[in-house]
């Protein structure tokens, strides 16, 4: 089934309160009509800021409607710490974030169609835990991952995360090498990744699956990169430039192939998804 | 160099030093010397059997911890290091090269911290930068097509966090090496010796083995990184080291590495020698093993290590 | 701009034009517009058909010849820039991407001339920089995974003779594409559209199938760089442009390239809709005989081009 | 059958003139007993400049005595394009480099021992119209490439060339893909290459087989580098620095992986060896 839409949603409910009608641009603090907003999927128009997607956002836009099916949606989060700070226990945390999102991890995985070809997909959601990799979030895209060479189709993962998720120790920083290991076999079986990286794409993800696509493209001015600004100015003693860690300033280093506006998103992925499984020609 | 809860020790050691001083005059004193020194043993003993994960991450830290050219000499012959990453530079971070261990030929790579101020600079305090990570691939590589088994050490805090290093790309080759090192087609043998710190660990640390020095520490971050993030004060570090899990043993019961590698009494910089030897039996031990396996089931077996971790 | 050689045909146009502005008052001068045109395209073909090699040198670097850019929109459409080598940067100089000829999707990579003075700088006059080099042999890959067949499009006087590209491993970075390129599993034609200039080209032009436009030239050496070291006079260039054999009748002569695809009348800057459709008709061929291939008996052949020339 | 030694053939000569028992160092004119110096391989004893070797002279200086068998001997220069430049033809000027250096082209090919290790040899003389790519060239290596492949003995070239040679114009320029070529299939199955940088190696070849190696090993000093000095402070309307395309500059820029004394060469290659064929530790 479809996700529910932004618009769908809206339907269900009570006619909004004025004030919900407006929403402001994080970029560019203009006013927005809410609903214009969302129909532009999240793009302001005046300023062109990308802001985030939640998961089933970014699905709706990627997948012909009611193509999507989830793969793996009973995992959620494992403790293999029991790790708690002086605020609480990463369980309770956890479940603050399952609830805040209707998530039971930081990514949602499945298969779909994207303008009628077959693709697998995994979409990770930065407001579940700052889109941290944790193990059920790096099971998950494993999975995909395998599912994706299993059946020879395309594999797209559209990344937004901090990193790895600490609460977590070392298992989450392991779930780098797990999820790499499976896009190596992926590679050697000859099966197209692509990678999406959004707003923002750093530490363990971006030093990990966020990075190995056959073709890495980004949405304007996300943030992609690997260490934080503020450890890398204290590092190095000097204001980094506006433009460090953009996708742009990225591109221009080689490391990321494209870098495509929102709207443009679908169509550019259906036709290099057509390239990289070199289908007919229409 | 010594630490807080090491006071104890310095103590005895102090009256030992004195006695020993006064021996020649006072040849009595020798009965007491003894005493003292059997006493330091055993609360040496009772110390590190006791340390808390700050405390070991301080041992793990020690400047007088053996570091990667102390392996090289001690447990090799016929150290070639060779040079480059064939596209920027070489990193003196991660160093590499053909070696000679007991009868086996093998390549290694690790990361290289110095003892001194002018060693640290050039070493970057052994924090590499792509051109480290991707000139430890490319041995690998060469280690693949010459059928050498390979012993990667890994001692770092971190991949270098620097604007150059960023530009160059750290995360893509922190990547491609986790990628690359999942089917290099040679046993790897992991032993971490000191700090693993994070991807710029990890980034040689994928292997058949991974086997770690009973006072190393390993950890998806930085107990001060942790604590300044988490409990948003970096003075926190001991509570975020505990609760990490970063010690070797903690390690061992999540089945992340394969096997602690005991120190000698007080830690790895008090005895050399004797690490030395705990390290050659164990890699051979395991280069035995792994040199037994055809490569496909080296491969299937490296590939199931990773894939069994966190799985649900 | 016009050539010294070219100055009947710009006065026998200066007269055209003169007769033609005069039509309006005077219909009877048509009689002779028509037989100077005829005259024109006479005189054009007789100066474009015995081109020494210097001139066609000229030709061959006319600013107004097509340029990648121009054979991308007139022979694909769906054309996607695909950026950077994964390493350092992403060089202007050689640009590459997904594009649909026909009814063949395929990969292009090739070298990017400007035609002003700001897209001569972005562009570095088409002299690749190593990164340049390694994004086409990244590009080559792709094609290779994704079964696309490659068009390789050549037009550069030479990789960039700087310090940051010697640094960076110039010799290196061709060196692998050479012999990379000679294993990419997928049918690569080569196609020199302008000039051909020495290692800098070949860097791309290792290939199934090599094609010359009739005045594009490829040279182990620019002409004025022979002649400053042979004949220790960079003006003696028209000598040693002759002396090198660097013209595609000569090439083909020698059994270098497989075919000449004609420009008009007058060189390809005269008439861009009639290159391309000389070059649409060449491609078109050369990718249907190609893709009939196995990849075995593809990469045989290509082997056997490059070790048979010289051969004794 | 080994090749003439320096010493070897001075014993049957006549006893040498008096101004011929001595030479100058070329780097630092220190004036040398010239057979002190052949013993030491034409390393200054003052300042260590390593100065050319002849082709015969280095197989001498590598493989063990007598154990060198050479190949493709009567291989010598093709002139496919007739090429004349107003001093003369090249067909006249490549009889005058061979009449110089009793060579037939700039390479001299063969397999031979290395303390007892069989080896693939091929070995450039500069003095051979400065150690240019000729077709004879390209073809001897690349003969002697697969040879390496087929009888799976591992390949060393030592070059010293400054590049392509242009009165073969196109066909030279071939070359660098020719050997390119026979070292892809060489790597493929799996054979060590290990290629010998020597002064000067520069333009064509460094361009091609030179920078191709498992290892790439330098000898201390040498120049390498694509293009020439001159050419790039034109480019770049700069001075460059003294140490630019040194070997040593070349290692820290990371395409070279040791520097190595020629006093070392043979041994530190037989550990190469070893460890590239990865035979029994004794
Ligand atoms: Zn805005
Ligand atoms: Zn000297």
């Amino acid at each position: 089934m479809g996700w529910f839409s932004w618009g769908k949603k809206e339907k269900n409910q009570e006619a909004p309160a004025k004030e919900d009608l407006w929403t402001q641009c994080t970029a560019c603090k203009a006013m927005l009509f809410k609903e214009e907003w969302h129909k532009k999927w999240k793009v302001c128009p005046v300023c062109g800021f990308h802001d985030k997607l939640a998961a089933r956002e970014r699905i709706n836009l990627l997948v012909d409607p009611k193509s999507f099916y989830e793969f793996d949606a009973r995992i959620t989060i494992s403790d293999p710490l029991k790790f708690t700070d002086d605020k609480g226990s990463y369980a309770e945390k956890a479940q603050q974030a399952c609830d805040k999102t209707g998530l039971r991890e930081a990514v949602v995985t499945g298969r779909g169609k994207l303008h009628g070809l077959r693709i697998v997909l995994a979409v990770m959601d930065f407001n579940f835990m700052g889109g941290s990799l944790g193990s059920g979030t790096g099971e998950k895209i494993f999975r995909a991952t395998e599912f994706a060479r299993k059946k020879r189709m395309p594999l797209i993962i559209a990344s937004a995360s901090g990193g790895a998720r600490m609460h977590e120790g070392i298992v989450s920083l392991m779930q780098m090498a797990k999820t790499s290991a499976a896009l190596a076999r992926l590679h050697e079986a000859g099966i197209p990744f692509i990678s999406l990286l959004t707003n923002p794409t750093t530490g363990g993800v971006s030093a990990s699956y966020a990075m190995l696509g056959d073709l890495n493209i980004a949405e304007p001015g996300a943030l992609v990169g690997f260490a934080g600004r503020r450890v890398i100015e204290q590092t190095i003693k000097q204001k980094l430039p506006d433009e460090f860690q953009t996708a742009e300033y990225v591109r221009e280093h080689g490391f990321i192939d494209l870098v495509i506006p929102r709207k443009d998103l679908r169509d550019t992925l259906h036709k290099l998804i057509q390239y990289s499984m070199n289908t007919k020609v229409d | 160099m010594s630490f807080d809860f090491e006071k104890p020790l310095e103590d005895l050691e102090t009256r030992i030093r004195e006695l020993t001083a006064l021996k020649e005059s006072k040849p009595e004193v020798q009965t007491n010397i003894d005493k003292l020194s059997l006493r330091l043993e055993e609360e040496c003993k009772a110390i590190y059997s006791r340390l808390t994960a700050w405390q070991t991450v301080q041992v793990a830290r020690h400047p007088e911890r053996p570091s990667l050219r102390d392996y090289i000499a001690g447990l090799f012959t016929d150290f070639i290091e060779l040079h480059g990453d064939r596209c920027f530079g070489d990193d003196q971070a991660i160093i590499g090269g053909f070696a000679t261990f007991e009868k086996h030929r093998v390549l290694i790579i690790g990361h290289q911290k110095g003892k001194s101020v002018e060693e640290n600079i050039r070493f970057n305090f052994g924090m590499a930068r792509p051109e480290g990570y991707r000139k430890a691939l490319r041995l690998l590589r060469l280690a693949e097509k010459f059928h050498l088994p390979v012993i990667s050490f890994i001692d770092t805090s971190g991949a270098f966090p620097g604007l150059d290093a960023e530009e160059r790309g750290q995360a893509e080759a922190i990547a491609r090496n986790l990628r690359d090192m999942s089917r290099i087609a040679t046993p790897i043998v992991v032993l971490v010796t000191g700090e693993g710190g994070s991807g710029g660990a990890l980034g040689i640390g994928v292997g058949d083995k991974i086997l770690m020095l009973s006072n190393s520490v390993y950890s998806v971050i930085s107990p001060e990184g942790c604590a300044s993030i988490l409990w948003r004060d970096g003075a926190k570090a001991p509570e975020a080291a505990e609760a990490l899990k970063i010690t070797a043993p903690a390690l061992l019961k999540l089945k992340i590495i394969d096997e602690i590698i005991p120190e000698p009494v007080g830690g790895a910089h008090r005895n050399m020698d004797g690490v030395m030897k705990a390290v050659r039996k164990s890699l051979l031990k395991h280069l035995a093993e792994l040199k037994g396996l055809s490569i496909k089931k080296l491969l299937d077996r490296r590939y199931e290590k990773f894939a069994k971790i966190g799985r649900f």
